[in-house]
């Protein structure tokens, strides 16, 4: 049986074959697929949608902002992929577990993340914040690819649970090159496991363009391995809260896992310390400003007549409230002191690092105070 | 009591373990219907089933970072690696995630994974089915590393690294798997309380002797003993030390032993460069210095990639080279007596 | 949009879908893709392949006697694999590169390597036994899938030099999990380079059934990677070479990256060292027994004329003269001496080899001549 | 003569030595258009292009694995990884292919491939990306390591590295990328022949000195100044040694230095438990025993995962440290005087 290529070279500002629902100008258009998982979506669901996307691009503004100041050592933008941060994330149950990359800052604040738990880590207090049994989301993840085994041997372990619940694993695009996002995916579609996929293909893994990781759309890799897939908008909140709704009922109902590729746009840098005009033209930045997300659930909800200043007002006012506590908590941090490093290396007790401990007490006591807690 | 190989004992142990705790898995290639190539997960399918004895696709790093999804999900998982030589490609995720996540999560998640490994050479096996890759998880912080060398410890320190909330890599020597050993080391009391059993990080004194320090680990230890039986006949008493634990090394058995002798061998299959038996020396010689009557000698396998199954003899020490580096310590006619060094 | 599953899952004895120009009774049918790449096959040349495949049979059987004799330590059989490892090879110019795993046998015999070349390694003498560059073959591959990567960087270096040489990986069906395998299709498609994948899908990796791996046929993953691939049955010998040769042109031509899977079977134990009864089905194996890819080739070959006792009697002699080349080499085999264990492990002088080499030689030397040649 | 700083004297390199041999292909991840993170290829797609300068798709293994396939076919790859944390997934390809083909293959298939590591932490990185992970090569036979600490050697031992028909990962300490070196160590001269430099493996006696023997490679070799410095106020005379070449060591240059000093402190970044440190130690008292006056002293980075940036100075041994152990090398007053060891 020969297997030839059906689908088209994905390239540049392309977008490509897409399902959507909204337009860029927010007109809601029909999707056979999409529509089904959407019929639900009430007002309210979109305008609390909105708001968490409004709320993100807030935070990641205040975010940049203090790694500016120097308050924190960096900061991974999210601008342009609010949508289908937010739009997943708020699709799941809150006993569905998620393992998010180092930028999926939209599922952090969706999952009720607190100021601090944004700030810390990137300001090198800590490496992990929040408690991810609290907001049962894993620590994000930096190494390349690694948490979509983790999601899968958590829906492994949902599995043998008995329970109905989704693990969810984030990446991006580049992440789909690395042997372990492959790897997950032949796990999960070998034990059926109750996992979705999301793919944030945003165009670029730093200064490479998606085309170097693959020159053909990143969703029709999933079916080989036996996994329904969806290429979507990623700038259409609704589009993108539709597919999330169809991938966690496939994973749900036991008919195994599921794959997103949302179609999106980073329009910032890969983080603060990264400059794109080395690499990218201006003008396919401009022409994606021109898919903004936020304007367009605005202009949508503007057209059923589920915007006015009150809402914009109230949505700025919580943006600028989160956004302040971060700036207080970046500002307040106090490091910990130097014989803390050497606390949760192992759960039990441990007779190296109890020696070192003890070398390194007996080495600090011999300067004062202040230099001790330097 | 029961009479068992190291490849029995270790089934016992994961079978134990599996009954005390149900939510102990074993994962790995091969493990299901076959028990695994070396036959230790034989029989635990039937009687634990597919949800618990999990046959996996063939990738390590999947395996390992599905085990981690596991441990995540309040899971113990109990990997195993079909062979030494491929435990690399699961390398990213043991030092990454499995040996960092406590760490990066202050102490929020835990990882109790054990990563159960068939250990180095001596078995006449093909290309990368020998190799002795201790030393890259005795340098990461994080894990903890065993090593056993007889049946009882088998099944003892199998379930100890299982029921610890540590992750830890758990060497088991190829070599002794069918060994037949008498005595009280072959002998193990199936209904005794783990907890009773001294903790996993204890290194034991073999054999006691008074005029060299042999330290060593794994299937050396058989070796070891040997060469002390042999120098006996020469009139040199040589102390046996099993570490057990290589990360963290029980540096109070072994301190205790080289104050009384003041000279010490290490001896082990791996390469010597930046080995555990560097390791022990460097530290040995920091706590000891003022007892050392000569320097402390490694005797090791070449630093070499593992050499065709013909050549192997000629890699692994054996008590001749063993017992040369016991000369040497003690100042006697040896091989490099003539070599400059 | 959407991506469904076409494929159906591939289980236990079904071969599932694949193309095929004989049939289990050597008869020629016909297969539209296929035809057109088996057109210019000349009796010779399938009198050449079956050769081939002969001489693999006799040569592994030989090697099992060995194994079995205490002669070698292991030996994998390829048995019932000869059609896919013969015609893929045969298929190829003498200047591909070819980048076997340890069960190709049959390449290797077509690419002239020698009675000891194939039990010298099993033995435990050496590593790699032929000259990589003697024969245009990697030395075989344990680390499983690492070869995928291997000939899609030396397919790189083939486009660097502006040849039309291909190279050509081999791994198995349980390969295709290994992120290595994935990745080298990453590799491949991104830079269009000149590689074809092989994978002999002989329905086992050692005890594991390949729906371990996947529950959908492994042809269907390449084209999620963007790259075609044929799905072909693997003990069809003119159907493997028209598959190989259809891949070795679009690999030659610069239109990228190929992939094979040849659907065949494991007639024997995974190594001399496995049991089989354990966990397969003797009922399986007679089942594919009938579809035996020697037999088929001989009936066709009966039918066009071309089969005889001259040839058969030919054929078995060349097996039989190899094979006690083979013997020969096992029993005439010199251990090398202990010192050169230390031999090559750099290509340039290095002080710590050097220092190592002058130890042992002076604790060789206090053994006699006999005593250091162990 | 040209002030360079280390990353430039490192382009400046792989441009002499891409210019001189065409085989020579740079590839890694955003090492195009980009020119690395570090930007240590800046220009280099531009002067040649993307046959021979290859951005690829985000997979180490791949990496490292099409680099064995282009060595296969006689190219000498120069790969970048992007940051040391994230070479483990090319640690099989690096561990089992690289570094043993040519032992695999009887010296038929060379590997010259160069695997460049920018390197450690104190630069306030994120999680993952202060490693010090070469311990873990320095262990594994086949490979060479090395370690640079100026502009001069940078230009230099990487030309080298990469016209060795061995593997040589090279490691690359990015908090010196922008150090500013006076004097001949900054300064460099392009138009020399690398075949007058020094070989590749040798150490350097960076200050002489007569009390004590301060082993160090990489950015440490700063910190070891720094103390030598302020030994000297105090009447100390530390002798510091940069290894260069962490594998193999010059133990000829070490030993000779610790023959005269008779004390012997080493100081790394990475964790000590079966580091480096531990096999110049193990190795120098072997060597050396009876020329010792005090047991040889590590000072290293604890055993743990690498810490958050605001805590990453409490655990790279700074000037304090060092000088803590030098003093209980002299056996003078330190802060272990009262702690039972
Ligand atoms: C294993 C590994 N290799 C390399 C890196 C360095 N790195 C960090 S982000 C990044 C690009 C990731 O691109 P993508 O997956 O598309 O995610 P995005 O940043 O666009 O959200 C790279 C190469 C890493 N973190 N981990
Ligand atoms: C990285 C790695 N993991 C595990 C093994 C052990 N092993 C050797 S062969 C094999 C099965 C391979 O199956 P497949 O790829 O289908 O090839 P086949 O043996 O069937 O030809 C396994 C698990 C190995 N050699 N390498
Ligand atoms: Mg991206
Ligand atoms: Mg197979």
């Amino acid at each position: 049986m020969m297997y030839t290529l059906t689908t088209q070279t994905a390239h540049g500002a392309d977008t490509g074959e897409v399902s959507r629902l909204l337009t860029p100008d927010g007109e809601r258009v029909a999707d056979p697929v999409l529509d089904l998982w959407a019929a639900d979506l009430d007002v309210q669901t979109l305008r609390t949608l909105y708001r968490d996307m409004a709320i993100t691009r807030r935070i990641d503004a205040e975010g940049v902002a203090l790694q500016r100041q120097g308050q924190l050592g960096l900061w991974a933008p999210a601008q342009g992929q609010e949508a289908i941060q937010a739009a997943s994330a708020r699709a799941c149950r809150d006993d569905d577990f998620l393992f998010p990359s180092y930028r999926e800052l939209g599922v952090l604040v969706v999952r009720g993340a607190r100021p601090a738990d944004l700030v810390l880590g990137w300001r090198g207090e800590v490496h992990g914040t929040f408690d991810p049994y609290a907001l049962n989301v894993a620590t994000p993840q930096i190494i390349i690819g690694a948490q979509a085994l983790h999601a899968t041997g958590y829906a492994m372990g949902i599995q043998r649970d008995g329970t109905d619940q989704v693990a969810v694993a984030y990446f991006g695009d580049g992440a789909t090159s690395q042997g372990d996002v492959n790897e997950a995916m032949v796990f999960a579609s070998s034990f059926g496991a109750p996992v979705v996929f999301v793919c944030s293909n945003n165009q670029w893994a730093i200064s490479e363009p998606v085309t170097v990781q693959s020159h053909f759309p990143i969703a029709g890799r999933a079916p080989g391995f036996g996994i329904p897939s969806i290429r979507v908008d990623g700038n259409d909140a609704i589009a993108c809260a539709a597919a999330m709704r169809w991938a966690l009922d496939q994973a749900r109902s036991g008919r195994g896992p599921a794959f997103i590729e949302a179609v999106t746009y980073r329009m910032g840098p890969h983080t603060t310390s990264d400059d794109p005009t080395r690499y990218r033209d201006k003008d396919e930045v401009e022409l994606w400003r021109g898919r903004d997300p936020l304007t367009r659930l605005e202009a949508h909800l503007r057209h059923l007549g589920a915007f006015d200043d009150a809402f914009a007002t109230e949505v700025a006012a919580a943006g600028d409230a989160f956004a302040a506590g971060m700036r207080e908590a970046a500002l307040t941090a106090r490091t910990r002191p130097a014989i803390e490093v050497l606390d949760d290396v192992y759960a039990e007790p441990h007779s190296g690092i109890d020696r070192q401990r003890e070398r390194f007490a007996a080495y600090l006591s011999g300067f004062d105070g202040e230099e001790a807690a330097r | 009591m029961t009479a068992l190989t190291m490849s029995k004992a270790l089934t016992a142990g994961l079978r134990s373990a599996m009954t005390r705790d149900d939510r102990v898995v074993v994962m790995g290639e091969d493990i299901g219907k076959l028990g695994g190539v070396f036959r230790i997960t034989d029989g635990l399918l039937g009687e634990f089933g597919p949800q618990r004895v999990i046959d996996t696709p063939l990738a390590e790093s999947g395996i390992v970072g599905t085990a981690v999804g596991l441990a995540y999900r309040g899971f113990r998982p109990v990997v195993e690696i079909q062979f030494d030589g491929f435990v690399y490609p699961a390398f990213d995720q043991i030092v990454c995630q499995v040996a960092k996540l406590h760490y990066r999560t202050r102490g929020q998640v835990k990882m109790p994974i054990t990563i159960r490994i068939p250990w180095a050479g001596g078995v006449g096996a093909a290309e990368h089915h020998s190799e002795s890759p201790e030393a890259y998880f005795v340098h990461t912080a994080g894990l903890r590393v065993v090593a056993v060398s007889n049946p009882k410890d088998a099944y003892t320190v199998l379930q100890q690294a299982i029921a610890c909330d540590d992750p830890v890599v758990f060497f088991e020597p190829k070599r002794l798997y069918h060994h037949r050993f008498d005595g009280a080391e072959g002998d193990i009391d199936l209904s005794a309380d783990i907890s009773d059993a001294p903790p996993m990080g204890l290194a034991r004194v073999v054999r006691e002797g008074t005029d060299v320090t042999l330290v060593t680990y794994g299937a050396q230890v058989l070796t070891a003993l040997d060469a002390a039986t042999a120098a006996e006949d020469d009139g040199v008493s040589i102390e046996v030390i099993d570490l057990r634990s290589l990360s963290p090394v029980d540096y109070r058995t072994v301190a205790a032993s080289v104050r009384k002798t003041g000279r010490v061998v290490v001896t082990h299959e791996a390469g010597g460069e930046a080995g555990v038996g560097a390791e022990v020396i460097a530290s040995i010689t920091e706590q000891c210095f003022h007892y050392l009557e000569a320097p402390p000698l490694r005797v090791t396998g070449h630093d070499i990639p593992y050499p065709p199954a013909k050549l192997e003899k000629h890699h692994i020490p054996d008590l001749d080279r063993i017992l040369d580096a016991v000369d040497r310590v003690l100042d006697r006619p040896n091989s490099l007596s003539e070599v400059t060094l």
